[in-house]
């Protein structure tokens, strides 16, 4: 058995070790990367498909350069999308190594070109679960316990290539799986809500996020609004994640864009779609135009406002009241 | 608007089965893309009272918005009576309380196995496969714990094959009596498989692939021609019924009107409702 | 390895069988008692301690009159007392065989009288587990799992007494307790919101109520008030436990009386202590006092509107505003 | 209102001494009773970065409306950064965020174990015990998961026994090097034994309890004299501080004014103020 991230010791001993009193934690996206992420790390990303991808994060994670990153989600659309897409056209400056995952692609968006592209190439090292398998690893981290038993990936190949084991339940009698905790170093969440401290209302669903606070060493988390601690806490059932579960707390309005953020903005179609286009040649060895693309969008910006504002103000309001159609009886 | 009419594409066919075949009053876990589309026509038609679970977490929302573009999207929680995330949506699935899963699939074999992880071979090219599909999602927990699946997919050759090159969902496995439960898998299995040309069951003691029922312009032999295995025949194949104006409209005009999802025939125009 | 309630595929076949459509779920109490509790079920007891107690379908079920029950609770006060009580002065009508728990006194309130008559007699099956273990077998049961991992009760004498099982964590090489699941046949839940279908919205601490619902094969719900399910799911974040969890609702306001509800009223201190000096004569085998109560309280009522009924209207309205000052920030 | 002076209840004492140990910045998971207002004392004075967990789920209340009579009650919720169920705080503590557990108990012994559920002969008479005490609650967990404890209980010589009638948490177990961990629990075990007469740590090596500081009016002799076990003697006891006005008067005046948890001396006098 090997682990990737922490083991189960290390991940307790990092927590005990670590201040968690409630302190300010805001800084700039930049402080957070270059204070949490290193070179080698097992990053989990927050979010589901393309909701709530961590986007700021990444593309400021991308601008920063890491080598030989290992990735863990259940499913990720374009926060992997950008990901892969700087290892494909700039391995020198930005390499993963491997992925722990269930899905990258988009469902009605289609498949990732990106993901193709480098998988099979051969340049990825692969770990394939289910989603529920990938959850339950980040909740198995995040409740201390080394394994948390689930049905699936029995009878099936995923099996055969992950660390999962199938052990007779001594109860029961009959097969179960063992699912064996993931403690990434990092965890990169994009939550609606936050206080100064870290605690963080997600609306929607929470995807895997609050697990993955919990079970990673360090949390990044990048939101809409940082509101005041008493506001915050007036209905404290709306807290997601607790702020000891959270080391950096960064105000990035749009963080997710294109991807959606319940109440704040739906899906930028057109944006994901053109990222795809140009993503599409380097099936046919041809990085030119996803290279223009990230000299645009991504090294050719300071920072997330940067790329924000190269949408025009109208376009940005389309996403946010389609957004605003999709809850209407709450208004 | 859309002129309605006798014409219809056979992706339209396919959600309208889709729709067809669920029961009003079941729990049914949706997966992404078509299952979505047929389980939103069910609930306007035949079948107001099912009840979707999402696997990002939603369980039973309004779905008054449109049709939600991922199972995890702002549409999927909105009046829904309950929403937490993955491991909830999964657990409850574990638990028993999901009647149906309704799931797409990229490859399936005669025992309702599916694959929607990679072709090539396996386990040799497992890290640079011919063609790497997206992965389980969450396909294979469904497959796992649904207490029935119902199976959607377009009707090619290619994709029905004697052995699958990667086993993503479980399904009746090799078919041998109590295969799923020796193996620890919860539910009965493989319920319906609908296609464009077919709707097909499963044999309940050997547990292969039975044709049911043909969709308008098919036979038992044009299905079974583009069926890479042998199919079982049903005594009493008979032909489904086309698509009603109504079911058409209700695709063309409330849940899908820009054709994001479900091409329509060329004619068929529609205004940007979007 | 013997299972009380259902066994894991028992409690998944009664649930795959089962109608788990939206319908109207509201009946009175006295229905929900009769049409799901039988005799000798194991039955869960919902809140925590003093709060959120499922009061009045305890007093329900005591009118009923039950034999050889099994409760399950993490740590119950005066839902244990009524019905341990109960059986203390008229055990040929009531009867409880086994407890499978964590803790039965009062915290503040002090020890149970009524347990330390029944358990130093030996009038009680005990299994001894701790709050989390107890907590954890219902999550087990809600997760569709026959068994979770867990840290206690390791090197305690717990583990003697209980189906707690020690193994080898097949990751790390270390000893880690699985504790089998449970699945109760019915579970009593008393939460201040519902709709008509079952949706409970559950304020402060949710205990281990939803794991409860979703563990057992059948559940009831009681609530201070019924409210559309249009308005209860406008923030679906807000739910705890989902419609097809639930059997039955039935509003009954003041329900958890004289224990706590938050937002609606505080505990009664002086009924909780009064009780009590009356059960404090069981240990002397003086039942008359006790019985006594249950005459003017329980037997004597027809239903627990009428129990609180027999409060002065000024002593209602004091629990109510101490709790309205226990979140002033709110108002 | 309430005269304060020099005049002090042992209950008093042992409140202000659990307070004392309490480290600011810290999470402490804090059991019901005792530790409570140790915990609410500490923050009201020399502690007010110390985050409380409670058993219930909440996490960090702002606890301005009183103290709590239960680790549930609407009092540990208001105000809160996070609540949930016992599952989840009991996650928490297994995950490593608790830095400390607090919590009281009915016997100990010289290895920190403790006893909550029973007093007479284990397992012969566990279904028919001369004691029936409440059982663990979260104690087992607290003692299992936390990364150290702290224990706090009145210092009677029955409580203080060579061995228990029943282990309920685990502390050092039977002190062997490496027990805690070869039994697989968390955490490095008690930190120390709040008392009414001292307050005590535990021997790196042996891990028996060892006597750090008597408390006024107590000595080495006295504390011994009132335990039913040998005790290591610190090479450096010393005299714990008496308790000042300001936390004799949050306790009496602002923490429990009722005297509903702590005794106050017979003259301390209090408005009815609940």
């Amino acid at each position: 058995m090997f682990w990737t991230g922490l083991t189960p010791d290390e991940a307790r001993a990092a927590l005990v070790d670590k201040d968690k009193s409630r302190r300010d934690k805001r800084c700039t996206l930049k402080e957070a990367v270059d204070a949490f992420i290193k070179d080698g790390d097992n990053v989990a990303i927050g979010g589901f498909v393309n909701i709530r991808q961590p986007i700021a994060t990444c593309h400021e994670m991308i601008r920063h350069g890491f080598k030989d990153m290992t990735f863990s989600f259940q499913s990720s659309g374009m926060a992997m999308d950008y990901l892969g897409g700087a290892m494909a056209i700039a391995p020198d400056h930005f390499s993963i190594r491997r992925i722990e995952f269930a899905y990258w692609a988009h469902e009605s968006f289609g498949l990732s070109p990106v993901f193709r592209y480098l998988a099979e190439r051969g340049k990825l090292e692969l770990e394939d679960w289910s989603n529920y398998n990938m959850s339950a690893r980040f909740k198995a981290g995040a409740m201390g316990v080394p394994f948390l038993p689930t049905r699936g990936p029995l009878g099936s190949d995923i099996l055969e290539k992950c660390r999962a084991k199938v052990m007779e339940c001594p109860f029961t009698g009959t097969p179960i799986v063992l699912v064996p905790a993931s403690h990434p170093n990092v965890a990169i969440l994009h939550v609606q809500t936050a206080d100064q401290y870290g605690n963080c209302i997600i609306r929607g669903t929470e995807a895997t996020c609050p697990e993955m606070a919990m079970a990673a060493a360090h949390t990044i988390v990048t939101c809409e609004q940082i509101v005041p601690h008493e506001l915050l806490t007036r209905k404290p059932r709306d807290i997601a994640i607790p702020f000891f579960a959270v080391d950096a707390v960064v105000q990035v309005p749009f963080g997710a864009y294109p991807t959606s953020c319940r109440r704040h903005y739906y899906f930028n179609k057109e944006h994901i779609a053109s990222f795809h286009a140009l993503a599409k040649h380097l099936t046919m060895e041809d990085k030119k135009p996803l290279t223009a693309y990230y000299d645009d969008y991504i090294w050719g910006v300071q920072d997330f406002g940067e790329f924000i504002d190269t949408f025009p103000v109208r376009k940005i309001l389309e996403e946010y009241h389609s957004e605003m159609r999709n809850f209407e009886k709450l208004m | 608007m859309i002129i309605a009419g006798t014409e219809y594409t056979p992706q339209e066919m396919l959600v309208i089965a889709g729709s067809r075949v669920l029961e009003n009053g079941k729990v049914v876990f949706v997966g992404t893309g078509l299952p979505m589309i047929a389980t939103l026509l069910a609930r306007k038609t035949h079948a107001p009272g099912i009840t979707a679970v999402f696997e990002a977490g939603a369980v039973d929302p309004a779905l008054e918005s449109g049709l939600p573009f991922s199972v995890g999207d702002s549409r999927t929680s909105s009046g829904a009576s309950y929403v937490r995330g993955l491991n909830s949506a999964f657990e409850m699935t574990q638990r028993g309380f999901c009647d149906f899963g309704f799931v797409g699939g990229a490859e399936i074999d005669p025992f309702g196995n599916l694959n929607s992880t990679m072709m090539g071979k396996f386990p040799e090219d497992y890290m640079k496969p011919a063609t790497r599909l997206p992965g389980s999602g969450g396909a294979s927990d469904m497959a796992s714990s649904c207490e029935r699946t119902i199976l959607i997919m377009p009707h090619e050759r290619r994709r029905f094959n004697k052995k699958l090159n990667y086993i993503t969902s479980p399904g009746y496995l090799d078919g041998s009596p109590g295969a799923r439960k020796k193996a620890g898998l919860l539910g009965k299995g493989p319920y319906r498989v609908i296609t464009t040309k077919a709707i097909l069951g499963f044999d309940d003691k050997t547990h292969r692939m039975k044709l049911l029922q043909t969709m308008p312009g098919e036979t038992a032999a044009s299905v079974q021609a583009a069926t890479g295995f042998e199919l079982l025949m049903d005594p009493n194949i008979t032909a489904f019924d086309p698509p009603t104006e109504t079911e058409l409209r209700m695709i063309r005009e409330v849940i899908d009107p820009l054709g994001f999802f479900v091409k329509k025939p060329q004619k068929a125009q529609v205004l940007y409702q979007f």
